[in-house]
């Protein structure tokens, strides 16, 4: 017997999604989007991850809405400024209607295929649930998520710190200091005074959950992620709420802190190979201090390279003044 | 306790389909956006629920995140429609 | 058939919906929304397939927490290349005529 | 099976493109430096690992010391030794050749409204400053991110590696700022990542069934009862792999990409990136999976080469591009590559061809390579890549 509860919750995802796919309108997609990252975040609690609830709670439908929201303003404003009144129709893909059908008919066959294979799966439920349970105590964290991000697999993690890295690094690659964000914000001049005391409100209420989602991912669901997300949530309020920082120029500091995470990830790995150990084999009893380390420093990069990734492109160099001009010529 | 708590945890659930028709036909983008902050708060009262049906009390710091990151999307929103004006229409610009 | 299941299918169907938008929409955005959406379905998946135990598995949970993360760093590249798509071309979508064989 | 522990070599393979990849991004004055350094001390780990692989045998070595399921293991046998010494040789000689190719002027884009770049420490040469900053960090992530992949036998790891890589790889192609570059980077993002989901399914797929995701611990497992778990999660794998490495018909994001991207990064995706999925395939299907692919499904992999070699060599000859007509002997020489799967499975043919697979993998990155650095160096010296009109550029550079 399958509660209620989570039966609608799986009906309304699974509604919310289509509708948020097939939108024609794209901010009405978004938007869809943004509800089915908080459903989302319902349905993880409803499994019993409450690390993944908060991370994607920050992530899932805060930030990557956040991104989605300004992305199509960016994109109207880009439009209006080619004298296009209306967003130009999408076109048509693939071949008419046998296309979309054969489309339609070979994804429902893929599907069902893959739903008959998790239907199939083996009752018995193999997992490494057990194996982290005993070597939990020797892992200097009591969580067990922590444990396994940390320790048991924090050569991963090493890894996807790393593409955070190459992610900001790609953006700055990708967009330049011409781009228009970064000079309209700042003529979309007054902020009203309401979002300011909000912020000002709020700002450090998230950096006070960010410390507190930091510590407490030793004992309990939290970490560097979650840590790490409420934190460039702060940072994304920030850049909405102050214009000139949108067009604050690059500075030393951005670098080295968008570098920390994995420079002290990576520095505390050798440091442990130097001294005759494996990469990331921590000493017995110095476990839990090198994991909040590590996470300390991973934290802060991840708070900076969410909120300079929304800021979406490579921050001005040397002359705030927003002298840039953009091109924006029609094919 | 529970039972009641999960019954009206249902209940809030089955008043964000109601929201969710408001998203679907809009008319504006300001409807479909306060619909999905609308979520973000029911959200909220449902995680509080669930914590009063034995969830734990680790889902009060998710309840906080929730609210908290709810809104950045709600300036993101903001910001999006006063860098974006339209002569006369304010922010219902994607009127359909 | 559990919760658990219920879950793990949907997150399969999940995934499906956003393959199918992925083939048929156009637009740039329209279509990063849709991985997205198929990403939220893999982690459906792996959750489901974690509850599955009495106290859930924890591994699983470290790979979508590691998952999400890259997502959203995929996500912001993609966003921010097609913005520089529609600046330079005018329009946030790929021609068809790029490659010349297809 | 050797334990690496008191040769840390394995981890250097990877810690130090890493490292060197954040030295880059730290200092972009000192990239080119940084690139070169790290592309020669790599020499060491390499021989040191060919050495201690020639006279004990596999290695490998348990990260953080946490012995697998539970932990993440690296493995060094003689494939994927094989192509780290490919890498590196065909990564040393690209990175030569880009410190001269960024260092020089930028041809195909204008950047002269760009603002100094770098604290104002590179206000002589503003845009090339920008693309030769962007190269070497992306490039030496690029790097740690092959080598990872080579070595791991984790199969969640090798989809972080492949994330790492495709990421990497697309940013590289949008340093060429023009829009076909731009649109070609845009497609080849969103097939990577297409390729990337579709492996994590599989990989997740694989943990629900089997409860692991060392690669030798599942061979054990499949090695029971099959259910249907298997063979749906090679395919899901498969498929994301197929996509990366733009076997046909999933090629068409291949030549956009690799005809429009900056001369030293189409050298690389076409010498090593495709082949690091290629290589994650033969993995899967001839060690993990072995006992689950069937002939035909190997014998379909092979039409589909041989169609392939046939459609990228007749695409190839119609170019009018230099650089596409390069791109899609790319297609064709990748065809050629999947013949291995029905060649090898022959019973009497096995060993032939897999020496003459691997042989021809390392003919194909070299070649390939030289192709377009000369491509790219031509494309310089005539300011574009027409085909017609090359010819009589070069008489007069005569």
């Amino acid at each position: 017997m399958i509660p209620a509860l989570d039966i609608l919750l799986i009906v309304a995802l699974l509604w919310l999604a289509r509708q948020a796919l097939v939108a024609r309108d794209l901010f009405k997609g978004v938007v869809l989007f943004i509800a089915f990252g908080l459903l989302l975040a319902l349905a993880w609690v409803r499994l019993r991850a409450p690390d993944i609830a908060l991370a994607e709670a920050a992530i899932g439908s805060g930030l990557t809405g956040a991104l989605f929201l300004s992305t199509l303003g960016r994109l109207r404003r880009m439009e209006r400024e080619a004298g296009q009144a209306e967003p130009p129709p999408e076109d048509g893909r693939r071949g008419g209607w046998t296309g979309g059908f054969l489309t339609a008919a070979g994804t429902v066959l893929v599907t069902a295929l893959l739903g008959w294979a998790v239907w199939a799966l083996p009752a018995g439920a193999p997992g490494l649930g057990d194996a982290v349970q005993a070597r939990l105590g020797e892992s200097g964290v009591s969580h067990r998520v922590t444990a396994v991000l940390l320790n048991f697999r924090a050569y991963d993690t090493l890894l996807e710190v790393g593409v955070l890295l190459v992610a900001i690094v790609a953006v700055w690659a990708v967009a330049r200091a011409d781009f228009p964000f970064v000079t309209r914000n700042a003529e979309a001049g007054s902020v009203p005074p309401q979002q300011t005391a909000l912020v000002n409100l709020l700002v450090p209420v998230m950096l006070v959950v960010a410390g507190y989602l930091l510590w407490i991912g030793a004992t309990a669901p939290g970490g560097a992620f979650q840590a790490g997300a409420v934190l460039g949530g702060a940072g994304v309020l920030l850049l909405l709420s102050r214009p000139h920082w949108a067009v604050l120029p690059e500075r030393r500091w951005m670098r080295t802190g968008l570098a920390a995470g994995l420079l002290v990830f990576l520095g505390v790995g050798l440091a442990l190979v130097i001294a005759g150990r494996r990469l990331l084999e921590y000493p017995a009893g110095w476990a839990g201090a090198l994991i909040l380390l590590i996470e300390a420093a991973v934290t802060l990069s991840i708070g900076l390279t969410l909120t300079l990734l929304f800021l979406g492109g490579r921050p001005a160099a040397g002359d705030p003044a927003p002298t840039m001009t953009h091109t924006n010529q029609q094919p | 306790m529970s039972g009641f708590a999960l019954g009206a945890a249902v209940l809030l659930l089955l008043t964000l389909v109601a929201g969710m028709v408001r998203v679907v036909r809009g008319p504006t983008a300001a409807d479909r956006m306060l619909a999905a902050q609308l979520f973000g708060t029911t959200g909220v009262a449902v995680l509080l629920l669930l914590v009063l049906a034995g969830g734990g009390s680790v889902l009060l710091d998710v309840a906080l995140v929730f609210a908290l990151l709810a809104a950045v999307v709600g300036v993101a929103f903001a910001r999006r429609g006063i860098a974006a004006p339209q002569p006369g229409r304010g922010g219902g610009h994607e009127r359909e | 058939m559990t919760a658990t299941t219920l879950y793990a299918l949907a997150g399969i169907a999940l995934f499906g919906l956003g393959l199918h938008a992925l083939i048929v929409r156009a637009h740039l955005v329209a279509r990063i929304l849709a991985l997205n959406v198929m990403g939220a379905g893999v982690f459906m998946f792996l959750i489901a397939v974690a509850a599955r135990n009495e106290t859930p598995d924890p591994v699983p949970h470290a790979l979508v927490l590691t998952g999400i993360v890259v997502a959203v760093s995929a996500t912001a590249l993609a966003l921010v290349l097609a913005l520089r798509v529609q600046a330079v071309r005018g329009r946030a979508g790929l021609a068809e005529e790029e490659s010349p064989d297809a | 099976m050797t334990d690496g522990a008191d040769t840390p070599s394995l981890v250097c393979l990877i810690a130090l493109p890493l490292a060197g990849a954040v030295a880059a991004f730290l200092w972009p004055r000192r990239a080119p430096a940084v690139g070169l350094g790290v592309a020669g001390l790599l020499w060491i780990p390499v021989l040191g690992l060919l050495i201690r692989l020639v006279s004990q045998g596999e290695q490998q070595y348990e990260l953080g010391g946490w012995a697998v399921p539970l932990g993440i293991a690296l493995r060094a046998d003689g494939l994927s030794v094989f192509l780290v010494l490919m890498v590196t040789l065909v990564g040393g000689a690209v990175s030569g050749y880009a410190t001269g190719y960024f260092g020089g002027v930028c041809w195909g884009s204008s950047f002269s409204s760009l603002p100094p770049a770098e604290d104002g420490e590179d206000g002589r040469d503003g845009g090339q400053a920008h693309e030769r900053a962007g190269f070497w960090p992306l490039w030496l992530f690029l790097w740690a991110a092959l080598n990872a992949l080579l070595l791991s036998r984790d199969l969640f790891n090798l989809y972080v590696t492949l994330e790492l890589l495709g990421l990497s790889a697309v940013a590289l192609v949008a340093l060429a700022d023009a829009p076909v570059a731009l649109g070609a980077a845009m497609r080849y993002l969103l097939v990577s990542l297409l390729g990337s989901l579709a492996f994590l399914l599989g990989v997740a797929l694989v943990y629900a069934g089997y409860g692991t995701l060392d690669l030798p611990m599942l061979k054990a497992a499949l090695g029971g009862p099959v259910a249907p778990v298997g063979p749906v999660a090679l395919g899901l794998m498969t498929a994301g792999l197929l996509m990366k490495t733009a076997l046909f018909p999933l090629h068409f994001w291949l030549p956009p990409a690799h005809a429009n991207a900056p001369a030293p990064v189409s050298a690389l995706l076409s010498a090593l990136v495709v082949k690091a999925s290629f290589y994650l395939l033969l993995r899967l299907w001839f060690e993990v999976f072995a006992g689950v692919a069937t002939s035909g499904a190997m014998r379909f992999l092979g039409v589909l080469g041989a169609v392939a070699v046939l459609w990228g060599s007749y695409q190839a000859l119609r170019q009018p591009r230099l650089k596409l007509l390069v791109a899609y002997s790319t297609v064709a020489q990748l065809g050629y590559l999947f013949l291995l799967f029905p060649l090898s499975s022959a019973a009497a043919g096995g060993f032939t061809a897999w020496a003459g697979g691997l042989y021809f993998v390392l003919a194909h990155a070299c070649a390939k390579a030289v192709m377009f650095l000369s491509a790219g160096s031509l494309m310089r010296a005539a300011g574009h890549d027409r085909l017609a009109d090359l010819g009589r550029r070069c008489a007069r550079c005569r």
